[in-house]
C-alpha cells in the first residue's frame, strides 16, 4: 500500500468532509443542491479510488450509482421542484453561520478523537475512511437539525448517507447487499419524499416543516 | 386439612365470582350469590376457628405461580385470627347484601367483585410468600376498586377512584420496596426463609418505614389516609363496611406480619414512631370525623381514628417486646387484636345502618335526614349500640378493648427508656380526647339523623329496612354486646396469636365464673368486668324502672314541644350536624384543620340573610400530597411540551443523544 | 361475704339516698352565703316527690330514646356511684370497675342524655347536647392523665388499691397528690356543669349547658334526671372522699362501729366538700362556654405536670 | 436446506408472496380473509419452529432468543388480521378507504409480516438492517394511508425521523463488520450473528463501542426509547388501528431484538463499555418520561402509545440488567405486552368505531351499553397497567425483585417511574 494511494484517498474524503462544511456554510437553495451535486460527485471519486486501491471492481457500480443518482437526477428534480413549487430560495436557519461551523468544527474533532482510539491493527484504510464518514454523517445531521426548509434537511440527510456509503466502501470486503440496499433505500426515499412533498404541496403553502407542526390532535 | 378447606372456600369464591358475572343481571342472583357468598365465608370462620383452637402452624404449597417458587400459603394463630375477622365480616355483609343488594342500580357491577374482594383478602392473609402476598394485596385492591368505582355516575366517585388506586399502588410498591429489601441478596421471597434471617441490622429501618407507609397508607394511618374517606362511602354499603371493618384489618395484619413476625426483633426505637402515629391518627381521625356530615365519610374517618388506637397498642406491644417486658407486650398486643376484632364489627354495624338508612331515604348527607328513630327504629336501635360501642362506653366492646389499651399504657412507666416513658402517657390521653371526641361525633351522627325531626320529606316518609339487612345488623349489635360483657372470651382465643407475636400472653381469664373480673396482667390488681357492670345496670335500671312503676305518677300527656315556650315550627331551626360541631371546630378546629368562619351580617335595615361560611382544609393534604401532585403535575406539563416538537426539534434530541453519547466514549472509555 | 355483699347494697342505697341532700346542703349555704334564708336542705327530696306525683308531658315527636334515657341515665350514674368504695375498700363487686370504668360509665349516662336533648328536636336540646358534648371532650383526657398520675403513685387504676395507698403511711406529703388533687376538682366542677362552667339555676338560654338538654322533661322523667345530677355531684365527692381522703375507710367488712364511723366520717367528707364547693361558687363568675377548654387544659396540665414530676422522682 | 419444508424460510415467503398476490385481489373482503389466512399459515409455519428447528442456514439461523419473539410475532400478526377483517369493512363504509385502497393496505400489511419475520430470523446483521428499513417505509405508508392533514404529518415524522434512525443503525452495522472483518476475515462471515458472537472477544473494543452508540440510537428510534421516541405516539394515533396494534405490539418488539442481539455482542467483549447501563438508563428515562406523559394524555390511542413506550422501558431495564432472572422477565413482560397491547387496540378500534372519538373523555358508559367490549377492555387496561392476576405483574414483579438483587438503588427509581405511571 503506497503513501499515494493513502493521500489520495485520504485527499478524497478529506474533501468530502469539506463539502459537508460549504453545506453547513450555504443559506441559498439553489447553491446547496449544487454544493450537494458536488459531493456526490466527490463521493463518486473516492469510492472509484477505493475500487482501485482494493481491487475491488463491483464498487464501481456504487460510484456509478453516485454520480448518476445524487450528482445528478436528485439536484435536478430537486432544483425543477424548488422552481416549480416556488419555494423561497433563502434557506431559514436555526442558529447564525458562524455557531454552525464552529459546532461542525467540534463534531469533527469528536470524530476524530473517537477514531484515533482504534487500534492502529485495524485496516488503515477503514480507520481513516471512517473518522471521515463519522465527520459527513454528523455533519449531515447537523445540517438536519439546524435548518427549517424541507428540501435542506432532504439534502442533509442524503449527505448523511454519503458518509455511510464512504463508510461502507471504505469497509473493506463488505457484502454487496449494503451497497445496492443504500442505493435501494435512496430510491425509496426520493419517490416517497416526493410524493409527500406533493402532497404536503396539497395541503400546505410551503414544504417548511413547521407548517406541519401546526395542528396536533393532542394538543390541549 | 384445615388449609385445604380454607383455600377451597378461597376457590369457591372465586367461583362465586364467576358465576355471578355470568348471572349477574338475572333477577334473583343477588341473593345467590349473597347467599354462596355467605356460606364460604361461614366455612372459611369455622375452620379458621379450628385453626386457631388448633394453634398449629400448617403450611401448604400450590406448584402454581411463578416457576421456580409457586404459591405457598400458610395458617398460624395470627392468620386464623384475621381469617375470622376477614370472614365474619364477609359472612356479614354478604347477609346484609342479600337485602340491600336489591337497591343497588347496577348489580352486575357489584355482584362478581364482591366475592373476589373477599378471595383477594383470605389470600393475601393466607400468603406466605412475598409474591403470593403481592399478588392477592394488589388483586384485593383492584376488586375494591371496582367496587369503589361500581357508582361511576356520581359526582366525587371519578376522583376518589383515581386517588385510590393510586393510593393502592403506593402501598403495594411500598410493600414491593420491603419484601425486595427483606428477601435480600439471594432473592428468595418465601416468608419462611425472611422470618429465619430477619432484617438486616442496617436495612431494618428502610424496611419498616416502608412497611409502615404500605401497610399504613392501606389501613389509613394519618397522613396517609386521605384517601381512605373518599374511597370508603363511595362503594356499595356493604362493600363500604367491608373496606372500612375488613380491608384496612388486612393491611394491619400486613403491619404485624411483617413487622413482628418476619423482621425478627426490633429496636425499641421504631416503636416511638408507631405509637406517636397512632396517637396523632386517632386524634386527627375522629376530629375530620367531627366535621363530616357525610355520614358515611364520618364513618370513614371513624376507622382512621381506631386504626390509630390498634396502631398505639401495637406500637407499645413492640416497645414492650423490645425492652423484654413480655407479659405487658402481650397485653398491648392482645387489646390491639381485639380491637381489631371490635372495630370490624361494630363498623360493619354502623355501615350497614347507614347503608339501610341510604336506601331508605335516597341520601347521606345528614344535614337532609333527621327523626327517622320513628319510621327505622329497628335500623335506629342496631345504630345505637354500634355507636355506643364504638364510642368506648362501658359496658360495650369497644370500651372492654380500649380499656386494655389503656391498661398497656399504664405499664408503660416500667420501660427503661425516657422517651417512651413521656410519650406513652401523652398518648394515652390523646386516645382519651380521641374516645371522647368520638362520644361527641355519635352523639352527633345518631342525634342528627335518626333523632329530632326530619328535615327532608324523603326522611319523613322513610321505611323500614328488609329483614336480611336487620338480621345482618343485629347479629353484629350482638356481638358488640357479647364482646363486651364476656372479653375474657375473646382474649383467651387470643392467647396463642399473643404468644407468637410476643413469646407471651395475658393471663387466661377463667370464665368458668362468669362474673371473674378482666385481668389484664398477673400481679396486677386492675380489672374490669363487663358481666358485672351489665348486671348491676339491668339491676339498677330495673329498680328504678319497677320503683317509677309502683310509685310515681305514670300518666302521660302528648303535647307540642316546650322550647322554653318558643313556638318553633320551622325544621331547619333544628341543630344540624354543622352546628352540633361547632363549639368543637372552634376549640380545635383553627388548630387542625385551619378553619376560618366567615360571617355576612347584612347591614342594618337590609333584610337579607345572614351567611355563615366555614373553609376547612386537611392539612395532611396541604402539606403532603398538593406539592407531589403539583410537582407531577409541573413536570407533566414541561414535559408534555415535548410531544408538540417540530420533526427539526426532535431531530436534534436525537443528534444531541448522539453527540452526548460519542463524548462520554470518546472522553471517559 | 353475706355481709360484705350486704354492705355493698347498702353502699349502693346510701349514695342514692345520700344524693339530694349533698345537692340541699350546697344549695342552703349558697343561699346563706348569698344572705338568703333559701330552702331546707331537704327541699330536694320534696322536688322529687313532686316530681314524681305530676304527669310527664311529651312532645309528640318524642321517640322511645327519649322515654327510655332518664332511666339509662340513672342507671349509669346509680351504678357508677355505688361502686365508689366509700364504706369499706374490697367489697364483692369492687373489682367490676376500676376508676376508668367509673369514668366510662359516667361517659354513657352522659351519651344518652346527650342523645335525649337531640331526640325533641328543639334548638335548646341542640344548644345544650353540643356544648355537653365539647365539654366532656375536653374534660376525658384530662380526667384519664389525672388517672394516670394516680396510677403511676399508686400503682393501680383500681380505686380500692388506689385508697389503700393514700391511706397509708407511705404516701407522704406528695407534690404530685395534691396537684391531682387541684386537677381532679376542676375536672369535677367542669363535669358536673357547675359554676363558672354552667350554672345549675340558670334558664337563661345562652349560658344554659345541661338545663337546655333536659329542657323538654317533666314529671318522672324529669325526676330521675334531677335524681342522676345529684347522684353525680355525690359521686365526684365520694371520688375525693375516698382516693384522697380515704381515712377512716376500712378495708372490709368490720363490724358494726366499724360502719358508723365509716358512715360518718364519709358523710363529714361528703357535706364539708358541699360546702366548699358552695364556697366557691359564690366567689366566682361563670365564664364564657369558649373559656371552657382553657379551665379544663389548666387540669389537664396540672395532671400532666403530677405525672411529669412523678415519672422524674419518685418522691414527688 | 429442503426449501419446501423449511419453516424458517417459509415465515418469510408465505407474507412475502402474499403480498405480491394481494395487490392483484381487487375484493377487499377476498383480499382480507386472504391476509388472514397467509397469516395463519405463516403463524403455523411459526409455530412449527418451537417443536422442528432448522439447521442455520447461510442466511437465516433460528435459535433460542429469535424463535420466542418469532412465534409471538407471527400469534398477533395473526389476530391483527382477524380484527382488522372486521375493521376495515368499517372503513369502507365510512368512507375513510376505498378499494384501492385496500388492496395496497393488505398488500403492505403482509410485506410489514415479511420483512418484521425476515428482521428477526436472519443470521446476517446487514439483512436484518434491510428487513428493519422496509418496515419502516411500509409503515410509513400504512400510518399515512388515511391522507388526512394529521396522518401525514403522522407519517412524515416517521419517515423522517425513522430514516435518520434507520441510517444511524447502518453506521452501526457497518462498524461492526469493520470491528470484525480484522478478525473473521472478509464476507458474510463478518455479519454472520453466530461467527461474531463467537468472535466478539477479540474484537476491537473501541469499534465496537461507537458501533453500540449508533445502533442503540438507531433501533432505539424505532424501539421508541426516550429521547428516541418522538414518532410512536402520532403514529399510533393516526394510523388505522389494526396498524397501530402491529406497530406497538410487534415492531417495538423487533427493534428490541436488534438491540439485544448487539447488546449481547458487546457484552461478550470484556473492553468494550458495558451496554447494560445504558440500556437501564434509557429504559428508565423511558419509564419516567412515559410515567408523566400519560397524565395528561386525552386522546385513547396516543395514551396507549406512551403506556408502549413505558413497557419499552421495562423491557429495555431488564434486558440491560441481564441476567437468567431479568432476561426472563424482559422476555415474558414483551410477551404480556404484546398480546396485552394488541388486545387493547382491538378494543380501542371497536370503542373509537362505536363512539366516533378517540378522546378519553368521549368514551365512557361502556360498560353499560357494550358491556362485553367494556370489561375486556376494562380488564386489559387492568393487566398493561401491571395489576394482578395478570401477567404484567408477574413480569413486573419479577423485573423489579432482580433489579434488587443487583441495583437496589435503581429499583426504587424504577418504582418510583412504576407509581406515576399509574
Amino acid at each position: 500500500m503506497s503513501a499515494l494511494v493513502f493521500d489520495v484517498s485520504h485527499l478524497l474524503a478529506g474533501s468530502l468532509v469539506l463539502m459537508s462544511f460549504v453545506l453547513l456554510y450555504q443559506d441559498r437553495l439553489p447553491s446547496l443542491i449544487n454544493t450537494f451535486a458536488l459531493q456526490s460527485l466527490l463521493l463518486s471519486l473516492a469510492i472509484g479510488w477505493q475500487a482501485q486501491a482494493q481491487g475491488a471492481p463491483h464498487l464501481l457500480v456504487t460510484a456509478a450509482l453516485a454520480i448518476v443518482l445524487k450528482a445528478i437526477l436528485i439536484p435536478m428534480v430537486l432544483r425543477r421542484l424548488v422552481r416549480s413549487l416556488g419555494i423561497h430560495r433563502t434557506i431559514e436557519t436555526v442558529v447564525g453561520i458562524g455557531p454552525a461551523m464552529l459546532a461542525g468544527m467540534a463534531l469533527v474533532a469528536l470524530a476524530m478523537a473517537l477514531m484515533l482510539r482504534v487500534t492502529a491493527a485495524a485496516n488503515i484504510f477503514a480507520r481513516e475512511d471512517l473518522a471521515f464518514a463519522l465527520s459527513v454523517v454528523l455533519l449531515g445531521l447537523l445540517v438536519m437539525v439546524t435548518r427549517r426548509n424541507a428540501v435542506s434537511q432532504v439534502i442533509g440527510f442524503m449527505s448523511l448517507e454519503n458518509g455511510l456509503v464512504l463508510a461502507a466502501t471504505g469497509a473493506k470486503g463488505m457484502p454487496m447487499v449494503v451497497e445496492t440496499s443504500v442505493a435501494f433505500s435512496i430510491l425509496i426515499a426520493l419517490i416517497v419524499i416526493g410524493i409527500f412533498l406533493f402532497r404536503i404541496r396539497e395541503r400546505f403553502d410551503t414544504v417548511d416543516v413547521a407548517a406541519l407542526d401546526e395542528f396536533r390532535g393532542d394538543r390541549q | 386439612m384445615i388449609i385445604a378447606a380454607l383455600l377451597a372456600s378461597v376457590a369457591l369464591l372465586l367461583g362465586i365470582s364467576l358465576v355471578a358475572l355470568a348471572v349477574a343481571g338475572r333477577r334473583q342472583a343477588g341473593v345467590v350469590v349473597y347467599g354462596a357468598t355467605a356460606v364460604a365465608c361461614a366455612v372459611a370462620v369455622a375452620a379458621a376457628a379450628v385453626g386457631l383452637a388448633g394453634n398449629q402452624a400448617i403450611e401448604f404449597h400450590l406448584p402454581i405461580g411463578l416457576p421456580w417458587t409457586g404459591a405457598h400459603f400458610r395458617l398460624d394463630a395470627l392468620s386464623a385470627f384475621f381469617l375470622i375477622v376477614v370472614n365474619l365480616g364477609g359472612m356479614s355483609a354478604s347477609i346484609f347484601g342479600c337485602g340491600y343488594g336489591r337497591h343497588e342500580i347496577a348489580p352486575q357491577r357489584v355482584l362478581p367483585f364482591f366475592p373476589a374482594f373477599l378471595a383477594g383478602m383470605n389470600l393475601v392473609v393466607l400468603a406466605n410468600d412475598a409474591f403470593s402476598f403481592l399478588l392477592a394485596w394488589e388483586f384485593m385492591s383492584l376488586m375494591s376498586w371496582a367496587l369503589v368505582m361500581s357508582h361511576d355516575r356520581e359526582p366525587d366517585t371519578a376522583r376518589a377512584g383515581y386517588i385510590y388506586i393510586v393510593m393502592a399502588s403506593f402501598s403495594m410498591l411500598a410493600l414491593l420496596l420491603a419484601f425486595g429489601i427483606l428477601a435480600g441478596p439471594d432473592g428468595n421471597y418465601a416468608f419462611d426463609v425472611m422470618r429465619a434471617h430477619g432484617a438486616a441490622q442496617g436495612s431494618a429501618a428502610i424496611v419498616f418505614s416502608l412497611v409502615l407507609l404500605g401497610a399504613g397508607s392501606k389501613a389509613g394511618l394519618v397522613p396517609l389516609h386521605v384517601w381512605l374517606p373518599l374511597a370508603h362511602p363511595a362503594a356499595p354499603s356493604h362493600v363500604s363496611a367491608l373496606m372500612s371493618g375488613v380491608m384496612t384489618k388486612v393491611a394491619v395484619y400486613a403491619f404485624i406480619r411483617i413487622a413482628f413476625d418476619l423482621m425478627g426483633p426490633l429496636d425499641w426505637r421504631y416503636s416511638v414512631i408507631v405509637i406517636g402515629l397512632g396517637g396523632v391518627t386517632a386524634v386527627m381521625g375522629v376530629l375530620y370525623a367531627l366535621m363530616q356530615h357525610d355520614l358515611k365519610r364520618l364513618l370513614a374517618y371513624h376507622t382512621v381514628e381506631n386504626i390509630g388506637i390498634i396502631f398505639t397498642g401495637l406500637g407499645l406491644a413492640l416497645a414492650f417486646r423490645a425492652n423484654g417486658l413480655t407479659a405487658a407486650a402481650a397485653l398491648a398486643a392482645s387489646a390491639a387484636l381485639f380491637h381489631v376484632f371490635n372495630h370490624s364489627v361494630f363498623k360493619s354495624l354502623l355501615f350497614f345502618g347507614s347503608g339501610a338508612v341510604l336506601a331508605s331515604t335516597g341520601t347521606r348527607d345528614m344535614e337532609k335526614l333527621g327523626g327517622l328513630i320513628r319510621v327505622m327504629p329497628r335500623t335506629a336501635t342496631g345504630f345505637l349500640i354500634g355507636a355506643a360501642a364504638i364510642s368506648a362506653l362501658p359496658p360495650l366492646n369497644g370500651f372492654a378493648s380500649e380499656w386494655l389499651t389503656f391498661q398497656a399504657i399504664f405499664l408503660s412507666p416500667a420501660l427503661p427508656q425516657w422517651g417512651l416513658r413521656f410519650l406513652a402517657p401523652a398518648v394515652g390521653a390523646m386516645l382519651a380526647l380521641a374516645a371522647a371526641l368520638a362520644a361527641a361525633c355519635f352523639v352527633k351522627a345518631f342525634g342528627v339523623t335518626f333523632l329530632g325531626r326530619p328535615r327532608t320529606p324523603a326522611a319523613e316518609t322513610a321505611v323500614e329496612t328488609d329483614s336480611m339487612s336487620l338480621a345482618a345488623m343485629f347479629a353484629l349489635a350482638g356481638l358488640c354486646v357479647v364482646a363486651g360483657i364476656v372479653p375474657g372470651f375473646f382474649t383467651n382465643a387470643l392467647g396463642t396469636v399473643s404468644h407468637m407475636l410476643t413469646a407471651s400472653e395475658m393471663p387466661h381469664q377463667a370464665l368458668v365464673a362468669l362474673g371473674t373480673p378482666l385481668l389484664p396482667s398477673l400481679g396486677n390488681p386492675n380489672s374490669y368486668s363487663g358481666l358485672m357492670v351489665a348486671g348491676l345496670l339491668l339491676l339498677a335500671g330495673t329498680v328504678t324502672y319497677l320503683a317509677v312503676r309502683t310509685f310515681a305518677n305514670v300518666a302521660t300527656r302528648h303535647s307540642l314541644a316546650w322550647g322554653c315556650g318558643y313556638p318553633d315550627t320551622s325544621r331547619n331551626s333544628q341543630y344540624s350536624a354543622e352546628s352540633f360541631a361547632q363549639p368543637i371546630r372552634r376549640v380545635f378546629g383553627t388548630l387542625a384543620f385551619d378553619a376560618r368562619e366567615e360571617v355576612f351580617m347584612p347591614p342594618p335595615g337590609d333584610v337579607g340573610a345572614a351567611k355563615i361560611h366555614v373553609t376547612l382544609r386537611d392539612p395532611a393534604w396541604d402539606l403532603l400530597y398538593a406539592p407531589p401532585a403539583s410537582a407531577v403535575a409541573f413536570i407533566a406539563d414541561r414535559l408534555n411540551v415535548l410531544q408538540f416538537l417540530t420533526i427539526r426539534r426532535y431531530l436534534s434530541l436525537v443528534f444531541l443523544a448522539l453527540v452526548l453519547l460519542l463524548t462520554v466514549l470518546a472522553l471517559w472509555v | 361475704m353475706i355481709q360484705a355483699l350486704a354492705l355493698q347494697g347498702i353502699q349502693g342505697l346510701l349514695v342514692i339516698a345520700l344524693a339530694p341532700l349533698v345537692t340541699g346542703v350546697v344549695r342552703k349555704t349558697k343561699a346563706r352565703l348569698l344572705l338568703r334564708r333559701g330552702a331546707s336542705i331537704f327541699q330536694p327530696y320534696r322536688d322529687l316527690l313532686r316530681l314524681f306525683r305530676k304527669e310527664s308531658v311529651l312532645a309528640h315527636n318524642a321517640s322511645w330514646l327519649f322515654q327510655a334515657a332518664p332511666y339509662l341515665v340513672l342507671a349509669f350514674t346509680w351504678v357508677a356511684a355505688a361502686l365508689i368504695p366509700v364504706l369499706a375498700f374490697n367489697l364483692p363487686l369492687g373489682p367490676g370497675a376500676d376508676f376508668i370504668a367509673i369514668v366510662g360509665l359516667l361517659g354513657s349516662a352522659r351519651f344518652v342524655l346527650a342523645l335525649a336533648g337531640l331526640d325533641v328536636g328543639t334548638s335548646f336540646g341542640g344548644i345544650g347536647s353540643s356544648r355537653e358534648v365539647m365539654i366532656a371532650s375536653v374534660g376525658e383526657p384530662a380526667m384519664l392523665m389525672l388517672i394516670f398520675s394516680l396510677a403511676l403513685v399508686a400503682g393501680s387504676t383500681q380505686l380500692s388499691v388506689i385508697a389503700a395507698f393514700t391511706q397509708s403511711p407511705a404516701v407522704g406529703l406528695r407534690i404530685s397528690l395534691g396537684l391531682a388533687l387541684l386537677g381532679f376538682i376542676m375536672v369535677a366542677i367542669a363535669e358536673n356543669g357547675r359554676i363558672p362552667i354552667d350554672n345549675p339555676a340558670t334558664h337563661l338560654e345562652l349560658t344554659m349547658v345541661h338545663e337546655a338538654m333536659v329542657l323538654e322533661y317533666s314529671g318522672r322523667h324529669l325526676a330521675l334526671i334531677e335524681l342522676s345530677t345529684f347522684l353525680k355531684l355525690l359521686a365526684y365527692l365520694s371520688l375525693i372522699a375516698s382516693v384522697f381522703l380515704p381515712w377512716g375507710i376500712p378495708p372490709t367488712w368490720a363490724g358494726g362501729m366499724q360502719l358508723a364511723s365509716a358512715l360518718g366520717l364519709f358523710l363529714a367528707k361528703v357535706l364539708g366538700g358541699a360546702v366548699l364547693l358552695a364556697f366557691f361558687e359564690v366567689s366566682i363568675a361563670k365564664m364564657r362556654v369558649f373559656r371552657v377548654p382553657q379551665f379544663i387544659g389548666a387540669a389537664l396540665m396540672l395532671a400532666l405536670l403530677a405525672g411529669l414530676l412523678r415519672l422524674v422522682s419518685q418522691s414527688f | 436446506m429442503t426449501f419446501p419444508l423449511d419453516p424458517a424460510l417459509a415465515t418469510i415467503l408465505i407474507p412475502a408472496t402474499s403480498a405480491a398476490l394481494l395487490v392483484f385481489v381487487p375484493f377487499y373482503r377476498l383480499g382480507a380473509w386472504f391476509n388472514v389466512l397467509a397469516s395463519l399459515g405463516t403463524f403455523v409455519a411459526a409455530a412449527t419452529l418451537l417443536v422442528w428447528r432448522p439447521s442455520a442456514g447461510r442466511f437465516l439461523a433460528v435459535d433460542d432468543l429469535n424463535v420466542v419473539f418469532i412465534v409471538l410475532n407471527t400469534l398477533v400478526g395473526f389476530t391483527t388480521s382477524l380484527f382488522s377483517s372486521g375493521y376495515i369493512a368499517h372503513e369502507i363504509e365510512t368512507g375513510r378507504l376505498n378499494a384501492t385502497y385496500l388492496r395496497f393496505y393488505h398488500a403492505m400489511y403482509q410485506f410489514l409480516m415479511a420483512a418484521m419475520n425476515l428482521a428477526l430470523l436472519t443470521s446476517v446483521t446487514g439483512l436484518m438492517w434491510v428487513a428493519v428499513e422496509f418496515a419502516t417505509l411500509t409503515t410509513v405508508l400504512m400510518v399515512g394511508i388515511y391522507r388526512t392533514r394529521e396522518a401525514l404529518e403522522a407519517a412524515w415524522k416517521y419517515f423522517i425521523l425513522g430514516s435518520v434512525g434507520i441510517a444511524l443503525a447502518l453506521f452501526g452495522t457497518i462498524l461492526i463488520y469493520m470491528a470484525a472483518q480484522p478478525i473473521v476475515g472478509e464476507g458474510i462471515a463478518a455479519m454472520t450473528w453466530s461467527v461474531l458472537q463467537a468472535n466478539a472477544v477479540r474484537f476491537d473494543p473501541a469499534i465496537l463501542n461507537i458501533a453500540f452508540a449508533f445502533l442503540m440510537l438507531g433501533y432505539g428510534t424505532k424501539a421508541g426509547l426516550v429521547p428516541l421516541h418522538a414518532l410512536l405516539p402520532d403514529a399510533h394515533a393516526e394510523g388505522p388501528t389494526p396498524i397501530s396494534a402491529v406497530l406497538s405490539g410487534l415492531l417495538l418488539n423487533v427493534a428490541i431484538y436488534a438491540i439485544l442481539r448487539f447488546k449481547l455482542l458487546l457484552a461478550a467483549n470484556a473492553g468494550a463499555i458495558a451496554p447494560g447501563p445504558l440500556m437501564m438508563t434509557m429504559g428508565l428515562l423511558s419509564i419516567l418520561f412515559a410515567a408523566f406523559m400519560l397524565y395528561r394524555r386525552r386522546d385513547v390511542k396516543r395514551f396507549f402509545a406512551y403506556s408502549s413506550i413505558e413497557h419499552m422501558g421495562i423491557i429495555a431495564f431488564a434486558f440491560g440488567l441481564g441476567g437468567p432472572l431479568a432476561n426472563f422477565a424482559g422476555l415474558l413482560h414483551m410477551a404480556m405486552h404484546s398480546l396485552t397491547k394488541s388486545g387493547i387496540f382491538y378494543s380501542i378500534g371497536h370503542m373509537t368505531r362505536i363512539k366516533a372519538s378517540q378522546r378519553i373523555a368521549d368514551i365512557r358508559g361502556l360498560t353499560s351499553s357494550h358491556p362485553l367490549l367494556g370489561w375486556i377492555f376494562v380488564a386489559s387496561v387492568a393487566a398493561i397497567a401491571g395489576l394482578p392476576p395478570f401477567g404484567i405483574f408477574t413480569s413486573e414483579f419479577l423485573v423489579v425483585s432482580s433489579a434488587f438483587a443487583h441495583r437496589p438503588l435503581l429499583a426504587v427509581v424504577l418504582v418510583f417511574g412504576l407509581l406515576i405511571s399509574l
